[in-house]
């Protein structure tokens, strides 16, 4: 990794990854891109989230499925841990709890490959601050 | 005026020492040289305490002082098996203090103290921040969410 | 893609499963099977919405229909009207509270927009380890900019503007903070991030490092520049390992970015920071005694004046603020004073993250504007009370903290209202307690929390609350006098008026504000001898009902004192005075002849 | 210096900015409570943890209760001492402290003495709601050769650990244990004999309770003096007699030496002599050390190690057998007057009377509690038989003195008994800080020069400061002098040594601030430093006094040296009055 030498390259290095991080998966599989984020937290951790993770990736790959997962901190549904998000191509995000294996295994199955939703979504009851609408 | 012999291997002093050193032998780093020390011993016996304080160049009695202080600190090795039952209000409120009492019943023990074959022991604690799987148990690194008085023989089966 | 051109997602939470949401689902089902349409409509069980008041909740997609109090009954007439002819069904339809407008789309319900996420922005949305994602979401543009563009009197009157108030209890305002520790001369500054989280059932600040740690590195660095520190310092609890390791890789990738250490930016600017962990004592999360542990000594409180920011760590100006405080600096900084100081009431801005728990179905973490109602956080958010329980008070502020209760439920929430209500805001713990929960047992809980907690250097708080825990314990067993709640109220008061730091200050909350709230359940416990919640083992009497007895002689053979007389195929008895209250001979009894009054 | 007015109690006060509202209010006369606060302001020496919370005091516009021991003046503060609201918590407060404490007061040591007591009856309790069901906080006793220890009885005014840490730099006591278990103690909870404590009794000077007191060895001395086949000699240290008044409600500084010989003869010792014969003793062979060592040292040599320390504090040798181990060839050999005492009162004096040693009984009165300890180390017995068998403290000696019915205010004043009674002024300024120093340079002046000293007093080496330093001219040698007092300022000095950068050729070390006068068996000062500064002036008034003022002219000590020892550093005197040190220091042994 190279320092950051000003605000300017630090601009210049954010717009990179801002567009970087969709172009990246674009790029490599423009029709199936799929991202699961996997809730790893304590609470999550607790729960099995590892395990969730560790399939994910084992069978997303397996089943030949071009995805990218990434883990993310607590999503705030402690009660429905271990908790991840599924956002398909074009689609909105979809949260989904208690996710065990067999749940996941359904979630690969039906909504990752056939836009299917299954048990076990939780409704995003959240606004998140937008952070490129600036103040003048 | 007696003094006190302090016996303990010399890599045991070594490492101690060691330790002191990597943090300067401040004595304002005594948090963090504990921690060290507890993560590598399992527990600060006065042996190690004595050897800090020669380390750290401050009296024992301050570090007694210090590792007393502190629940995290402990001076008996935990068991083989060191069992937590988290006692925050969450897990109160949802049922951990009879939890906690069918563990000591099971293995007959009160919390802070280990079973005679070492195998388990018993501690409570504060929050774990896993509020969600109330009440919670950790057995060693493994956690263990919304356990009821009845799970508690399944969970000690684990390790037998 | 889905073949489905439509969805029907019902509620499967725990409240609207209690009120037969299987039920609709089965119906549902049923309707659309009958009409042929299972290949093109999905029913889906979901998670609970959190608006277990109107349950059970059916929400139709993709027009985000949403439908409240649904009976298994109307199943037949969604699939109609809705699915097939395309009608929404107005009676159906969530109404506005007060202008009693139903709402079509359930995006424009207020409901979904209760929640503000500004502290938590980014948890649960980027990879904390990854500090490219953090910066694709505008991570350390606010610290690019105060360093290029703003003076550090300029940064604090954007803080001091901003009317953010510390976030770890205290409530003090952050800017005012600075601002002083800026004004104090000294070679050498600090800056130290409160990550002591010690409240039983409190998990915000965890979440935020563990989710979003970079958010609290470049608030502090912005810190650093507006007092003049160059040293920054985490003091985080040792029992929190996952949080470490995130702010270990965290301030591993800031370095290499050269976002801390020397010359940050190019701007000349040099600041750093390093971890400090704390060991098991919750009374260092009151900043001087936060101090001396990180001096390696034993965390006693000292008596203020002197403030951190006059002599802190090492003696040195020191400026303290809890994560929570911290992670909103950046969205301030970018956004602007008068953007976050729109969000709140008159006397409270920004946002509050809690950590909802107990007797609630969706425990978790949430972040409401200031002046939120309980009744909102609880019932809406909070999903309601579980099981289907009654809803008895909430907890805030944790052990330092008062018990609410309904007369308090439409309160908004900020410091002045929960003070004034006999609570406080604390560090955002919130524990909701239905029927099944003994007020006095609840106090001596939290007693006994403090009397654990208690650093043992001032004489009310080391002696005080242990004689308020004995008192309470008294009172559970039976053995408490009206006059003994005199005593406790009296001991009360003095122990918050006279103990040197802020743990025995609030220590006795629980127990004033639940002599105020809950007054009857302790008469109850002094003059009847009764515990109202059933809670109180003293109190109550195993008591064998002679109508389902068949003189089996289980109980009678497993008692463990003698306590049960009575010949085989009579019915048996209890005598009271031996009992021990064991419980063994109701678990045992295959007949539901033993029960406690 | 910029002042500041307030309100306290309706009265309006200006005081120095930065003065504490416990300060502001002792201006108007208003004295407020408290048991945890302790300033011996001479001494520099300060113990403020604001932890009893006995002196809170309502302040307009605040929320709770201000600790006045630490709460600074304000400008235009209202302050009531006496509202309700402050006197209930006041005396909630107290009920909380004495729930938690033994309730045995009527058999407690410190009884009449003790401060919690004291504080107990000043504000009117009369009984503690609810202490049938109080748990108190109990934990082992622990008796040393000086010291017992009943943490039963600490209200954690945390006095103790302050004299030990911050004063002394013992380092033996800290805060131990969290929360209602918090109390004072050595590492590990163990006895102080397996600590670094020096037995200097700073702790127990300053101790408001029963916690901390002294062993007390009065019942043995009783048993001494009713047995018919022992001879009873007691000596008495110079600090007792500036202090010994005090218990009996005589003004602190009053001089009561004939009366407590009196009031000894009458308690039936055989034999009333001084420690102060044995301070000239001690001068004469520490003097003669010196200046051996001294002039080897200017002739080049370098054996001999310079600075020279003094050794007649035994809490002061027990601190450098603990720290400075690897400096015990530095400070002197010479036994401390107890010791030289009793050596030569079980040999010299037993020959003259026709004795055998194991018949004689030696008892020494001390301000010390370190004395104790002192005399029951085995260097300083022969064949089992202890040089000194028991010292007591001047509080043990009143309390034997009122047991025994002697009204010791009308006794009429008597001498002490000869040889061992006669002393030199040198010797009684020896209680003081800088004393032995100044009675060494008395004689060792005239030792070195042959000539007459002219000015007697050398004031340069007296006060109150904890490190001083002078050089006195011996005819043309300057001498360089250093003086510490507290254990704390003596380490600065030692640590000066160790690195060689020490400018002395001599050095005394007390170990208790002020000197013996300050003691940790003296009456208690309370924290009144002014009682300390008046035993000091009455020391020097003694000395004023006396006919004779520089040890080597002690008629009896020249006699002595005559028949019995030879000469000073004589082999004989080796022999009975000097000693060596050990090296204390715990060891980490390697397992292997």
């Amino acid at each position: 990794m190279s320092k950051i030498l000003s605000l300017a390259d630090l601009k210049k290095k954010r717009d990179e990854l801002k567009s970087g991080l969709d172009i990246r998966i674009k790029a490599l599989n423009p029709e199936n891109s799929v991202q699961v984020k996997v809730a790893m937290a304590t609470c999550g951790i607790a729960s099995g989230a590892k395990t969730v993770m560790e399939f994910f990736l084992e069978q997303l790959d397996r089943r030949n499925i071009a995805a990218v997962v990434t883990q993310t901190g607590c999503m705030g549904y402690c009660y429905a841990e271990p908790t991840i998000e599924v956002k398909l191509p074009g689609q909105d995000p979809v949260v989904y709890g208690f996710v065990d294996l067999k749940r996941a295994d359904q979630i690969i199955e039906k909504y990752i490959k056939t836009g299917e939703f299954v048990d076990g979504i939780i409704p995003v009851n959240y606004e998140t601050v937008d952070l490129n609408n600036k103040e003048e | 005026m007696s003094s006190i012999k302090i016996e303990l291997r010399k890599d045991d002093v070594d490492f101690i020492k060691g330790v002191c050193a990597s943090f300067n032998n401040d004595p304002q780093e005594l948090i963090n040289v504990l921690h060290s020390c507890q993560e590598h011993f399992g527990y600060l016996p006065a042996e190690i305490q004595e050897v800090v304080s020669e380390g750290l160049n401050m009296p024992v009695a301050k570090i007694y002082g210090v590792v007393t202080f502190y629940s995290f600190f402990t001076m008996t090795p935990k068991g083989k098996n060191p069992i937590s039952i988290c006692l925050g209000t969450a897990c109160y409120v949802r049922g951990a203090e009879k939890v906690l009492d069918e563990f000591k019943k099971e293995l007959g023990i009160e919390v802070g103290q280990s079973t005679n074959d070492n195998k388990f022991s018993l501690s409570s604690l504060r929050c774990v921040g896993a509020c969600g799987l109330a009440p919670v148990v950790l057995v060693g690194d493994k956690t263990y969410g919304r356990v009821a008085p009845d799970d508690v023989k399944n969970i000690l089966k684990e390790y037998e | 893609m889905s073949k489905y051109s439509m969805h029907l997602l019902v509620c499967g939470g725990t409240s609207c499963h209690a009120s037969e949401s299987d039920a609709i689902v089965c119906n549902l089902r049923d309707e659309l099977e009958a009409r042929g349409l299972v290949d093109s409509v999905q029913v889906i069980v979901t998670g609970c919405f959190g608006f277990c008041e109107k349950g059970p909740i059916v929400k139709v997609l993709p027009d985000n229909t949403f439908y409240v109090q649904v009976k298994p009954e109307d199943a037949q007439t969604i699939v109609e009207e809705h699915v097939i002819k395309g009608r929404k069904i107005t009676r159906l339809l969530y109404q506005d509270p007060v202008t009693k407008e139903p709402f079509a789309d359930s995006k424009n319900m207020g409901f979904f927009k209760k929640q503000l996420r500004i502290v938590l922005r980014n948890c649960g949305f980027i990879n904390p380890e990854n500090i490219d994602e953090y910066i694709a979401r505008e991570g350390y543009q606010a610290l690019g900019k105060v360093l290029s563009e703003m003076s550090p009197e300029e940064v604090i009157k954007v803080v001091k503007d901003s009317g953010q108030k510390g976030r770890g209890g205290g409530g003090f305002p952050t800017g005012l903070k600075w601002e002083l520790a800026r004004k104090s001369v000294s070679d050498e500054k600090y800056v130290v991030c409160n990550a002591d989280e010690g409240d039983p059932g409190a998990f915000m600040d965890r979440s935020v490092l563990e989710g979003d740690p970079h958010s609290v590195l470049e608030a502090m660095a912005i810190c650093g520049y507006s007092i003049g520190a160059s040293n920054g310092l985490i003091y985080i609890r040792a029992e929190y390992p996952l949080a470490i390791e995130r702010l270990k890789i965290a301030i591993k990738q800031a370095r290499e970015y050269g976002l801390l250490g020397n010359d940050i930016l190019g701007t000349g600017f040099n600041f750093d920071i390093t971890l400090r962990y704390g060991a098991g004592a919750f009374v260092c999360g009151e900043e001087t005694a936060l101090i001396h542990s990180m001096e390696g000594l034993r965390g006693e409180p000292t008596v203020k004046p002197p403030f951190p920011a006059e002599s802190g760590y090492r003696g040195k100006p020191t400026n303290v603020n809890n994560v929570e405080t911290f992670a909103a600096i950046p969205v301030i900084i970018l956004k602007g004073s008068k953007w976050f100081s729109s969000i709140g009431t008159e006397k409270a801005k920004g946002t509050k993250v809690f950590a909802l728990a107990g007797k609630i179905n969706n425990v978790g973490l949430i972040e409401v504007p200031m002046g939120t109602t309980l009744r909102e956080v609880i019932f809406e958010i909070g999903g309601g009370i579980r099981n289907g329980k009654k809803f008895k008070g909430v907890q805030t502020g944790g052990p330092s903290g008062g018990c609410l209760t309904e007369k308090h439920l439409d309160t908004p929430i900020d410091f002045d209202n929960l003070i004034a209500a006999g609570s406080m805001m604390g560090s955002g713990a919130m524990i909701v307690l239905d029927q099944d929960d003994c007020m006095v047992s609840m106090a001596k809980y939290f007693l006994d929390f403090t009397v654990e907690e208690s650093c043992g250097k001032c004489a009310p708080c080391r002696i005080g609350n242990k004689r308020l825990h004995e008192l309470l314990g008294q009172i559970c067993d039976g053995k408490g006098t009206l006059s003994d709640l005199d005593r406790l109220r009296n001991m009360s008061l003095v122990i918050k008026d006279t103990s040197l730091c802020g743990l025995g200050q609030t220590s006795p909350n629980p127990v004033l504000s639940m002599l105020d709230n809950f007054w009857d359940e302790y008469v109850a416990h002094v003059t009847d001898k009764k515990c109202p919640a059933g809670q109180c083992r003293s109190l109550m009497e195993y008591i064998v009902n002679a109508e389902n007895c068949v003189g089996c002689t289980a109980c009678a053979r497993v008692c463990p004192v003698n306590a049960i007389s009575g010949e085989r195929k009579e019915v048996h008895l209890i005598d009271s005075s031996i009992c021990i209250k064991c419980g063994a001979c109701m678990e045992k009894c295959k007949f539901d002849a033993i029960f406690i009054s | 210096m910029e002042t500041i007015k307030l309100t306290i109690d309706n009265k309006e006060v200006d005081v120095p900015r930065g003065t504490t509202i416990y300060k502001a209010a002792k201006e108007l006369g208003i004295d407020i409570p408290t048991l945890c606060y302790m300033d011996l302001h001479d001494l520099n020496i300060e113990n403020k943890p604001g932890g009893c919370r006995i002196c809170v005091v309502e302040v307009e516009g605040r929320r709770n209760l201000a600790p006045t021991c630490s709460t600074k003046c304000e400008s235009g503060m209202v302050v009531k001492t006496h509202s309700t609201r402050v006197l209930n918590a006041r005396r909630t407060v107290m009920e909380f402290i004495l729930s938690d404490h033994p309730k045995d007061c009527l058999v407690c040591s410190k009884s009449g003495n003790c401060e919690l007591q004291t504080m107990a009856h000043r504000l009117g309790i009369r009984e503690i709601p609810g202490a049938e069901f109080a748990e108190t906080s109990k934990y082992r006793k622990d008796t040393s050769p000086s010291i017992i220890r009943d943490l039963d009885k600490c209200i954690m005014c945390r006095r103790c650990e302050t004299m030990c840490n911050d004063v002394q730099t013992v380092g033996a006591l800290s805060a131990v244990n969290r929360g209602f278990m918090a109390t004072v103690a050595p590492a590990f909870e163990q006895n102080l004999e397996h600590s670094t404590c020096t037995y200097c009794g700073q702790c127990v000077a300053v101790c408001p309770t029963g916690a901390l007191t002294e062993v007390n060895h009065v019942p043995q001395v009783l048993r001494a003096l009713v047995d018919p086949t022992k001879t009873v000699v007691v000596q008495t240290a110079p600090a007792v007699r500036a202090a010994l008044g005090e218990e009996f409600g005589m003004a602190p500084g009053t001089l009561v030496t004939g009366k407590m010989t009196a009031a000894l003869r009458a308690l039936g010792f055989d034999y009333v002599f001084d420690t102060d014969f044995a301070a000239d003793l001690t001068i004469m062979e520490e003097g003669t050390e010196l200046l051996d060592r001294l002039s080897r040292h200017l002739k080049g040599d370098t054996t001999a190690r310079i600075p020279i320390l003094t050794s007649c504090c035994p809490g002061w040798v027990n601190f450098f057998e603990h720290y400075f181990p690897d400096l015990k060839d530095v400070p002197s050999t010479a036994k401390s007057p107890q010791q030289m005492f009793g050596a030569i009162a079980k040999s010299y004096f037993a020959e003259k009377i026709g004795i055998n040693r194991k018949d004689m009984v030696v008892v020494s009165i001390m301000p010390c509690l370190a004395k104790k300890y002192e005399c029951q180390r085995d260097e300083f017995s022969v064949d089992g038989n202890p040089d000194v068998d028991f010292s007591i403290s001047t509080r043990e000696l009143a309390t034997f003195i009122k047991q025994a019915n002697i009204d010791i205010k009308t006794l009429q004043d008597e001498e002490f008994d000869t040889p061992l009674g006669e002393s030199t002024g040198a010797s009684v300024i020896f209680g003081n800080t800088g004393g032995v120093i100044e009675a060494a340079c008395r004689t060792a002046y005239e030792l070195y020069t042959g000539k007459k000293l002219e000015r007697i007093e050398f004031t340069e080496l007296r006060g109150m400061e904890g490190v001083r330093s002078a050089t006195i001219d011996f005819n043309g040698l300057p001498v360089n002098i250093g003086i510490a007092h507290g254990l704390g300022n003596a380490r600065k000095l030692l640590d000066d040594v160790r690195s060689g950068k020490s400018v002395y050729h001599a050095i005394e070390v007390m170990a208790c601030p002020g000197g013996c006068i300050g003691g940790g068996g003296q009456p208690l000062h309370h924290g009144n430093s002014e009682v300390i500064k008046a035993r000091a002036a009455a020391l020097y008034t003694e000395d004023r006094k006396k006919p004779l003022r520089k040890s080597h002219e002690n008629p009896f000590i020249v006699k002595l040296y005559d028949e019995f020892l030879g000469k000073a550093g004589s082999e004989k005197a080796h022999h009975l009055l000097h000693t060596h040190y050990f090296d204390k220091k715990k060891k980490i042994i390697i397992k292997h």
